[in-house]
């Protein structure tokens, strides 16, 4: 599992994934179906963050698997990551997305950006599962227009200070480690750079928890910063540089949660699909309304079809070739195809539907539409790659 | 605009349950649904106006302003609060029409008319089996999310003896009550589980009594459902319009963005055609004619309007509309548990099927 | 059900058209369709109803019906021929209401409600200019599948004037009308374009009087489209239920099979919608209030209605429903041709969207 | 391009098409844009059938792609296949779905049914185009429900007997062979038989031609057979197994109709494209409603999604692993795809979208959700196999 798999060997051939790679899925479905599955709901009713779990994912490798080699990582690439999430986020959307931040937002903009001393930092913390990493762009006023942020970083000689809240900051409340967003300069783009912020900085304060509809066991928090004060090795890249920090993300953020939606719509498709399996006559011939039936089937064709879709644009990323348009359709159909299973498992399972699993995924999957780019916003980069413009 | 057709009773309905919702019911609904605690207070308030009789006949003790009473108070209770018009519909709707008109059921009535007892209701979709046991009977069976069954004072029962349909009333004392606290929406409607086993209960009615009952109980109960959620379906409209007016991205409001505004015109589409179908089942019903068919189409459709312009409120406002305080994830987890309860869509879209010919 | 709430006047509209649709359109339908022949036939026979002037007031020479007449005709023509409905929806709707209570339209308005010349109507969507010449007007514009444009005695054209609008009529002769005969819908209802290259027209109406003529205009437009589309709705899921409790497959009907059953609730259901907004959008605008709002949304919601409802019968039939004899492929070119023309769907959508808030 | 792709080399590696596939695709689309699309609309309007461009497509080897290379085809396998009726229906459906019929419906059950003796008599002129291949099955009575089918064939000694008129024969008037599927037995299934009938053969007859919502340039006929007498070697597969036969085209005719499906729902795509270009302020920026651009947006996401099911499929089929369940899945989305399509493309034209290309493809669109098994059949069949039943 310590081989570089992107670029070197084919990964996917007529349709088959790799042996590696079909190894490594039964292993991620293996930990996701006894680590995280039995104690996920649990962990949603209490609003409990699944601390432990994570730590074993991280013994497992999976918060290195975005990182080189050379910096403890396994360096899987995005095929590898699309299928571990999927499998993750089928028992437990609120630990998938935290590794998904920690993988694709935190370590791999370390990777991409920082500095050798800022790697040799970080990355021990990170791919131990030490620290977790969160991700700090959003603001009250600057969502999907991440450009519109106003939190400041004054330049105060040998340091930057950084001042102003952040808003539905994923893991917030449990990261070591923060990549903040912040204004160095009054140009709408050219005017933000990227910092690396740790927990233990005096200044940083964790202000208030999002009460959700769903995910409540990923705590979506407040990041205060109050006159943070922090040496000027912590600038991420340059001075005015920070969208691009930003931008870099798009592409690996967006995969990881088309594959938590893919994860969230295959729970919905096999709970239905359980459900319609006891409804057999005595002669073993299913008696399940044909409605369900046709309502499952559409789902199995549409998940597939997702899949294929969010495969093709990680390995195409794993190749270093440009993705952005099909990463966001991976995205928009994923996400899109979660909510409608979710709301079928509830309709299909009826009043049992109404408290148990199926209601659980319906709200869950709700978010997926919204973060790492909402729907319009994936549209909008689709069909400005279709039209040229 | 709606009020053109609403005479002067229905528009006094209208401002009281209007007046309730601000000063009673919208400002408490969010911490009840959100600690899932049963909004005691929306019930009284609403015992207190009188209007658990106002669509039954004066002579059974009600203000007799027909069904069309009905839908204006859900689509205002619709709008703010889920768990108070679930509430409101059962005992209003679902109990308190079934019972008026039957000789036995004076008493019940009376407690439910004034809201002594919060009645809760186990609709014949749950197939509840009764034996006669000496005068009374004893019913056995299982329902699952009864709306109001954890604070219950009565609990009307539709069962089968035999091949015949009886309405029941079981004391809450004799049935094994389990409050569902985990489940999707109406959080604040003390959703439980009622465990009949041999349960001790009086028939009501038998027979054609029964039957008559039964329907009025399942019609009472689809207008109600359906005017709930076209009151969602434009609150979230409203809400949805409301943050896209006001919140700025790219440098202008959000309603300007064409795909905004075509989203909040879809739900409203959706809304309108939702209500229209619900006040024409309930003016067809109120004029003594058969308003099965329409009342189930206009649930249908103010379900599907409902869980529709929820999504696309919550869609509209992004990350604010996943949290708790911008009330659309409150809609559109009730307007999605309104889908399923009280026999769910696919059944209703079945006796439609089997009764293709008989509308249009 | 719904002639509880049609008096006897608007029943016998209804009865007028029923009989003329069973005896006269309906048999022909079919075939002008498949030809792209105008269907003149229906065009005479719904002249000599005088129902061209039902909706209009008695004053202007009409039978002062109201817009209730113009739905309760379209559903009926809607079910049997879209390109007659279209025909009469224009010169009974549009071109009729915009040019009632013009002083200097009298004339005009009189051949078009005897039905001495055909009337076609270029709505304010092409975007013809007016320049003044002596006491006339010039027009120059284009305008693409203008209903019974090849055909037409007169045509009327809603204009802009500098800033304000205009409305003038035009000789047809005075214009270039193409015949397109390879469109998609109302394929016997004389589309063809309009081309006005300077061409001569008496002016009509402008300034607030042509503002609210052309809203007039606007107004049953929609109407009569929802209509239209409404009675094109329900007409497909009748194809379908005939041919689904026909035909066998796999040993039983295809109605019993539950997805064939879904599919015909879930048409009725629209089509029920569709006709409750449009109903309600006539009674509005009949009792004085404004509806355009409401008429778009019923035009949106029937349109829908139709198209869905057509290709689920399509799909019903089977390949039978991919040939002309079924009908239901017709039913499809020419729902979807209604979503298209007067402007479109998009565009409807776009000014409910400015006039959020207004409503509901 | 008269290699073996099927089961040798990858066909598919990492999302990429071979290099002769991609090349084979070339070529296809330069034949359907010069010699098919400039003259559909015209031979749509006209009612007439293709013959030349069919001709000149038998020249390129279009009509021998799914025959083995022993019997003068190019055995180009199914992915092959599905690339080039993509291209051609993209261009001509009408043109496509008889390419398709006489692939994968006639030459390929010759080739799997056929004996020694048939193969050599028939697949000379089947792949040269001198004659055109036809599927007689489905009868006024038996759609979808085929077993139900009620043409005879009597066993007369030395002869077989066919009585009985088959319906929507596609291609029926043109062509010069029938296979046609013929009652010889009352056992519902076991009582179906499969015949070579020779376009020659005393008491073939054309009957009523289909007057059709789209594809008018593809005839629909109903086949006359009025004792048909025809020799006992005309007998395909052996008596009682034609229900065999019937089911052994599924898979293909389905992959064929997908992939006309999916050249429709791109030909739609690219008009909306190419309209919405056309809308550009002075700036160059684009123009087109916001509405418009995300209904292509969903497009180009879906015709990805779709294509890529299909070719799933394919390659399974190709490398002889069961692909029931998926070629329904591909052809269960690429036609409601289509229609959707087609639709919006009518929509988004607006009135120049009600007389020019738009209608037409919407028109066209409608059969594909129709023919080779219904969408509720492909839904039967995939949630039979998700259901295990």
């Amino acid at each position: 599992m310590t081989d570089t798999l992107a670029g070197t060997t084919p990964q996917f051939v007529d349709f088959q994934l790799s042996e590696t790679l079909t190894a490594f899925q039964a292993g991620c479905r293996e930990f996701a179906e006894s680590e995280l599955a039995p104690h996920a709901a649990a962990w949603e009713r209490n609003h409990e963050f699944p601390e432990e779990a994570i730590q074993k994912a991280a013994r497992l490798g999976y918060l290195r698997i975005t990182t080189p080699v050379e910096y403890g990582g396994t360096a899987l690439g995005n095929l590898a990551s699309c299928i571990m999430l999927e499998e993750l986020n089928a028992a437990c959307p609120a630990a998938g997305v935290t590794i998904s931040v920690h993988n694709s937002l935190c370590c791999s903009l370390l990777a991409n950006w920082g500095t050798e001393e800022q790697k040799r930092t970080y990355f021990p913390k990170l791919v131990s599962g030490e620290w977790l990493g969160a991700y700090c762009l959003s603001e009250a006023g600057s969502g999907s227009d991440a450009a519109a942020l106003v939190c400041r970083a004054r330049d105060d000689g040998d340091a930057w200070v950084l001042d102003g809240p952040k808003l539905w900051i994923t893991t917030g409340s449990e990261a070591g480690l923060f990549l903040v967003f912040a204004r160095t300069g009054e140009d709408r783009v050219k005017g933000i750079s990227a910092f690396l912020v740790e927990r233990g900085d005096p200044g940083v304060g964790i202000g208030k928890k999002e009460r959700k509809l769903g995910l409540t066991a990923s705590p979506t928090v407040e990041i205060l910063l109050e006159n943070v004060r922090i040496p000027k090795d912590r600038l991420l890249g340059e001075v005015g540089r920070g969208f691009n920090v930003a931008l870099d993300t798009l592409d690996g953020g967006r995969l990881g949660i088309a594959s938590q939606a893919l994860g969230i719509a295959r729970a919905a498709h096999d709970l239905i699909r359980d459900h319609l399996r006891t409804q057999v006559d005595a002669k073993g011939r299913s008696t399940a309304h044909q409605s369900a039936q046709w309502e499952l089937a559409d789902l199995a064709a549409d998940i597939d079809a997702c899949r294929l879709l969010t495969w093709r644009a990680a390995v195409l990323r794993d190749s270093k070739l440009p993705c952005g348009a099909k990463a966001s359709m991976a995205k928009l159909k994923c996400s899109q195809l979660a909510n409608r299973a979710a709301r079928a498992a509830v309709s299909i399972l009826g009043e049992s539907g109404l408290a148990g699993p199926a209601e659980k995924l319906m709200r869950d999957a709700r978010i997926t539409e919204i973060y790492e780019g909402a729907t319009d916003i994936q549209r909008l980069v689709i069909a400005r790659e279709v039209l040229g413009g | 605009m709606h009020n053109l057709t609403l005479g002067d009773e229905l528009s006094m309905v209208q401002d009281t349950v209007r007046k309730l919702v601000q000063d009673v019911i919208e400002p408490a609904a969010l911490e009840h649904d959100e600690h899932r605690r049963f909004h005691a207070g929306a019930f009284e308030a609403l015992a207190e106006t009188g209007l658990f009789g106002a669509a039954v006949a004066e002579d059974d003790g009600g203000a007799g302003l027909g069904l069309l009473s009905l839908v204006v108070a859900c689509e205002e209770l619709g709008r703010a609060c889920g768990s108070s018009g679930r509430l409101f519909a059962t005992q209003a709707g679902t109990a308190a029409l079934s019972l008026a008109g039957l000789a036995s059921a004076a008493e019940v009535l009376e407690s439910v008319l004034t809201g002594e007892k919060l009645c809760a209701f186990v609709g014949p979709e749950h197939g509840v089996c009764a034996e006669v046991d000496g005068s009374g009977a004893k019913l056995s069976g299982f329902a699952r999310y009864v709306t109001g069954a954890a604070e219950a004072g009565v609990v009307v029962v539709a069962a089968s003896l035999g091949d015949g349909p009886v309405l029941c009333v079981v004391e809450p004392a004799a049935a094994e009550i389990a409050p569902q606290d985990q489940g999707l929406g109406f959080r604040a409607s003390g959703p439980a589980s009622v465990t009949l086993d041999g349960a001790a209960a009086q028939i009501l009615a038998s027979g054609d009594e029964a039957h008559a009952a039964i329907a009025r109980a399942a019609l009472a109960t689809d207008v109600g459902a359906a005017a709930l959620a076209a009151g969602s379906a434009f609150a979230s409209v409203d809400l949805g319009r409301r943050h896209a007016g006001e919140r700025i991205a790219f440098g202008k409001p959000l309603a300007r963005q064409q795909a905004v505004g075509h989203k909040l015109v879809e739900g409203m589409r959706r809304a309108e055609a939702a209500r229209q179908l619900v006040y024409q089942a309930a003016r067809v019903a109120d004029g003594g004619g058969d308003a099965a068919r329409l009342a189930a189409l206009a649930r249908l459709t103010a379900v599907d309007a409902a869980v529709h312009a929820a999504d696309e409120s919550i869609q509209v406002h992004g990350g604010f509309g996943y949290t708790v305080e911008y009330h659309v994830e409150r809609h559109y987890r009730d307007a999605k548990t309104l889908e399923v309860l009280d026999g769910g869509a696919c059944a209703a879209r079945d006796v439609l099927a089997s009764s293709l010919g008989s509308g249009a």
